[in-house]
């Protein structure tokens, strides 16, 4: 009997909940108070702009909404990580991601509320829209990272996955291809507990979902994924290996789905209130909030001004939704192809006439 | 006797066979304790425990597969797709194993199963959440294609579906899960999975359509009356295999025909049954056959969508169309 | 100039465009070092090296996700998928991703991508390596797909399809890979994607098809000349989207059509080209659109496989029973 | 830093190439003599048999056909662990197993020589047909699994990828299915070194394929495909775990495909003769026989009798399958459904019309 392989799975925490440095190592975001601050802004920001858009669903300005109350810490730490030129290939819920690469809220709103131009929005220009097939933005992560590796361009891809995506084929290919190809790519499993109504346990009995990752032997890690510092450090770590050749890290991010799926769930029906009251005292705003305090680099002033801040600035960014008209309805064929076919002109013809 | 929509009669059907037959499983996912993201298996793991309301990891091609594991082993499994947006990834085994499974090994294994997604747009639903693409599957040989459009209609095929020993694939038209209640008697009969029905009867113009667009296609029909157009409405309900009889025979009588779906149009089922007049029913023809469809475009985002769907009015305006063309 | 086969002709143009334009790269199961198992990338791994001519992992999906990732960075990926019957996986890519990228993102990101698929029954291959069902693709908006008849035609619609900037299924006729040779002059020359090819100019009937079928259609053509009967030959070429006026022109002039196809029946592309007759040409129609396909049922085995293609015979019939019903 | 999750991947040979055991264990079989010459005879047969089929596809006899050559331990110590109740769901090339079970000779070559019939083998009805789409069998091995644990049966399914099939979707889901649902089943990986053309180094860059097995969690280890002894050994105590309860195992089996990918193809194209040279010195059969014979089990007279016998048995079965009559037209019709619907009643009419 012989040995041929052995594997281990490191947790990473850095910020634990009550704001305080632990782990091994002090990351050097730990210090940067200055950048520190500026993602602790962010995230407030995501979570006054999240609470505002459940308000504007509730009272029919918006569609479905998906929450991203709780993610905050891990989406933004995977955004500050990255660099612009790098790609993100997200799920649908990872606003603090995109908010650090320039996506604006309008464009989150005009998307949930039903219109097609929130995803040509301002963020790089080369990233991914939003993915509904679950797992499928895995591949085209893949994909874009070969691009890279192919055009020699020191670039990225960085990928996200839920818990219960990280069952789904593409997801698992999707390693794979980073492990044959060794691609410049990082995936973020954010394991927020549940997949809908279907909790973590029931994707899967393995003991993490990080050693998926394992399987193409990539390095594969879990952080908590409330703690900022931890995503970020450990995202920026796995992007620096990328970019200098080193291939695809799995890293699992263990938070927590506040909220319901989206407004067009409800959550009672098959969650533990208990639950929920226990991953709040761990979500990951208060600890970053708490670690600037304790650091005398905040105080419960600029608390105040900031979320007065954020308010206007989530108005402004409503009202340039609101204000937003109605597509043309020739909009459904223009974009169909670089140039139209014709049983697709007269088609649209058909269209024009029927709206006037 | 009890007053449901047709997703309420969806859940009674899956619960009359549960209770009734111990092979049937239902699974996917949310469908346990959630009771599906539409309701539709509500109640059900409560009531028959989660060893037959079953929440599977999201993960479809694996439910598809599991489903024809299952289904070859002997068991009646009921899959469920959580929207047809998100059945690509089951393709692979329904036409490649559910559909071929008998035929390849000479009767030795059959595929007994049931895949349930719902379809279609109009509720104001994110991207691929809205789509229509039975055309797929209809093309599909071996496998059939039941749409229900009423609650009664809903549980007598899905019955018939759940009972039948190959494989059907079940699309339930959401935009009308919660139209209108109708009494249903749960007394666990079947309705024929090879049959159209005609709701309403007429002599100027056949009306054909399955799924949710019956709503509109009822109320052009009322409509039409009052103007002097009398029109009779077939509703396919089983797309394949398909009841080509009963409408030749209808456009036999009318010498007219509209077709009305909400998918696409090229090389859809509306050309199938377009088609199949152009040939057996050529003779009988006082007009061009029409389709009312969705363009040839993507289903756009809700605040498109009512713009590509097709309506009431255009149904009307293109029967009045082809009346003046052959009048 | 080089008198070559048709397989011939799509290695010609895949190195054609890989010499000129640096973002195209090929990428599938065996195109590398192998050359394909059809050798339709026979030697170009050789030439352009395993950076540009790829061997991937064995992972339809995988394949395709990359592909669209690979052209929404601006490569211009040309994937194969290795049978048609292996192409179920990718449909969740080409459906919710190649055909709606530039439309989800209003322009922002395009999908400039081929993936070629040998399909089509007749040469003696196991289970799934004869299927025919381009007409799901066909339904599915957004997507060009094109099926070459010809080594002239395979070469100049590769080369167009691999310059079009929006995505485009190219399913190649293997039964024909290599039936005869043509001189095809390798100047870079595209051929249009949106329109017919008139085979055979004739004056008595409108023979329609496409890929390996154009066989024995012309064969068919040929007798009837004999027998009196002139049939014009159109291979379609493009059958999304389809140049419908090219056809409904030449039924115009003839009055009478037979659709060749080896596919199943049933809400296929030969469907949608008799529905179209059936709307926009019905009073040019002196005999019912007939259909000559392949059956509903699944492509058999080798042992039964003729008897489940279209014969020139029964083209043949088909032509002479609307020749008498229309005379 | 916490370490959450550790792994192994453990390789097992215990007879050696030269007829030797090794290994830290006897395995029972090791030493059951009578057991073991009576599937040294299989192996030898399975070989015997795909020597003929090659022969018949050269001289027009025979379709496209896939060789065993080199897999027979593999194949046959899968086989010979399995119970009858159990469910094997193979792909296309595993004939020792399948002859183990019961399926003929003839059969197989009905398949491969276009007939649907051969699928309606003799072997356990209950056993999956020959399946083309690859990995595809994994996931319906699964659902037979479940169907077991529901019905609280003690039988277990047993299904085979290849290592290029180990990177598709259906194989990684399948792990996650028995992960989730803790089913009674055993994935063998039958690394025979060649996905057609791509060899396994492009499959994945992991260490080992059966390290995929890790990302559910199951215990996943490899083995050296060429000896029987270790694959019986090792599949039986998987089946003996899933039977009580245990779970899902993965294996990985190293060996190697000494001939073409299929007689459609030509592995000089892309594969060395040294590296094909090399692996013949390890292939399973020789080092059965020479353990036989080292422990006086077998001699060079019994060698002749059982090649003659099996020569017998494969002309026989060669025989059964020349003489099959063709299949009727209609057969194309009458098993697509339990009843034949009405359009495909005017189908079958006008196909039996045409073939008179
Ligand atoms: C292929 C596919 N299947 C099903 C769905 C429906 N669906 C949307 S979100 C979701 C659950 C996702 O859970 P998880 O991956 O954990 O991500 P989370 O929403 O928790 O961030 C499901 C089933 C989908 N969008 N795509
Ligand atoms: C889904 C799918 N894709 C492609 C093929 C074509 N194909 C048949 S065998 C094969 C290689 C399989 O290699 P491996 O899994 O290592 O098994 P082996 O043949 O070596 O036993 C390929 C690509 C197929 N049958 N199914
Ligand atoms: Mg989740
Ligand atoms: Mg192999």
């Amino acid at each position: 009997m012989t040995t041929v392989a052995s594997f281990n799975v490191e947790y990473k925490q850095y910020l634990s909940p009550a704001g305080e440095l632990v782990g091994d190592i002090t990351p050097d975001i730990a210090t940067d108070f200055e950048q520190l601050k500026a993602l602790y802004e962010t995230m407030v920001m995501t979570r006054v702009f999240d609470t505002k858009a459940i308000t504007l669903q509730r009272t029919g300005k918006l569609g479905t909404y998906a929450s991203s109350l709780g993610h905050e810490g891990v989406h933004v730490g995977i955004g500050s990580a990255m660099n612009y030129e790098d790609v993100f290939a997200p799920s649908y819920r990872e606003y603090g991601v995109q908010f650090c690469r320039g996506v604006k809220m309008s464009e989150v709103l005009l998307f949930w509320g039903g219109d097609e131009r929130g995803s040509n929005f301002s963020g790089p220009k080369h990233d991914f829209a939003w993915c509904v097939p679950i797992a499928t933005q895995n591949t085209h992560a893949a994909g874009a990272a070969l691009s890279f590796k192919l055009r020699k361009e020191p670039r990225c891809t960085v990928s996200v996955i839920g818990d219960g995506g990280s069952s789904k084929g593409d997801f698992l290919e999707s390693i794979n291809a980073a492990s044959a190809f060794k691609l410049p790519m990082v995936l973020v499993i954010i394991n927020n507990g549940w997949a809908i109504s279907v909790p973590r346990e029931k994707q899967s009995s393995g003991e993490t979902l990080a050693q998926k990752g394992i399987g193409g032997g990539l390095p594969s890690l879990q952080v908590d994924g409330n703690d900022l510092i931890a995503v970020h450090h450990e995202v920026k770590a796995a992007l620096k290996r990328a970019r200098e050749g080193g291939g695809a890290t799995v890293i699992e991010a263990i938070t927590y789905r506040i909220g319901d799926h989206t407004t067009a769930d409800d959550a009672s029906r098959y969650r533990d209130k208990d639950e929920v009251e226990n991953a709040k005292k761990l979500e990951p705003i208060a600890r970053v909030r708490r670690y600037l305090m304790n650091n005398n680099q905040w105080s419960v002033q600029q608390e105040e001004q900031l979320l007065e801040r954020c308010k206007r600035m989530v108005e402004s960014e409503v009202k340039v939704y609101m204000d937003t008209p109605m597509p043309p309805v020739t909009d459904m064929f223009d974009y169909m192809f670089a140039e139209l076919p014709h049983d697709l002109v007269s088609q649209r013809k058909f269209a024009q006439e029927l709206d006037k | 006797m009890s007053n449901i929509t047709l997703v309420e009669a969806v859940s009674l059907a899956l619960a009359y066979e549960l209770k009734h037959d111990n092979d049937v499983v239902v699974l996917g996912e949310d469908v346990g304790i959630n009771g599906g993201v539409f309701r539709a298996t509500s109640g059900l793991a409560q009531e028959f425990g989660t060893d037959r309301v079953i929440d599977t990891p999201l993960a479809e091609a694996m439910i598809a597969g599991m489903t024809v594991g299952l289904a070859a082993q002997g068991m009646k499994p009921v899959a469920e797709a959580q929207f047809m947006g998100f059945i690509y990834p089951m393709i692979e085994h329904i036409v490649c194993h559910a559909a071929r499974m008998r035929n390849r090994t000479r009767g030795r294994i059959t595929c007994p199963l049931v895949i349930r997604a719902p379809f279609g747009g109009g509720i104001h639903a994110p991207e691929l959440h809205s789509e229509s693409v039975e055309a797929i599957f209809a093309h599909i040989p071996g496998i059939r294609v039941v749409i229900p459009s009423s609650p009664s209609r809903a549980y007598g095929l899905l019955l018939a579906a759940i009972r039948n020993p190959d494989p059907v694939l079940f699309l339930e038209p959401k935009r009308i899960y919660r139209l209108h209640k109708e009494e249903v008697i749960d007394d666990g009969e079947e309705l024929p999975l090879d049959m159209c029905f005609e709701l309403r009867e007429g002599t100027d113009v056949t009306l054909v359509t399955w799924g949710s667009m019956i709503k509109e296609t009822l109320e052009a029909a009322d409509k039409l009356e009052k103007k002097g157009v009398s029109a009779e409405v077939i509703d396919v309900a089983t797309i394949s295999p398909i009841d080509m009889d009963t409408i030749l025979e209808s456009v036999e009588k009318t010498g007219r025909c509209v077709i009305i779906q909400e998918a696409a149009k090229h090389c859809s089922v509306s050309s199938e049954i377009s088609a199949t007049l152009a040939d057996r029913g050529l003779y009988s023809l006082l007009a061009p056959v029409k389709r009312v469809t969705g363009y040839d475009t993507i289903m756009p985002l809700f605040k498109l969508e009512k713009k590509y769907m097709p309506t009431t009015q255009r149904i009307i305006d293109t029967v009045n169309e082809i009346m003046e063309l052959s009048s």
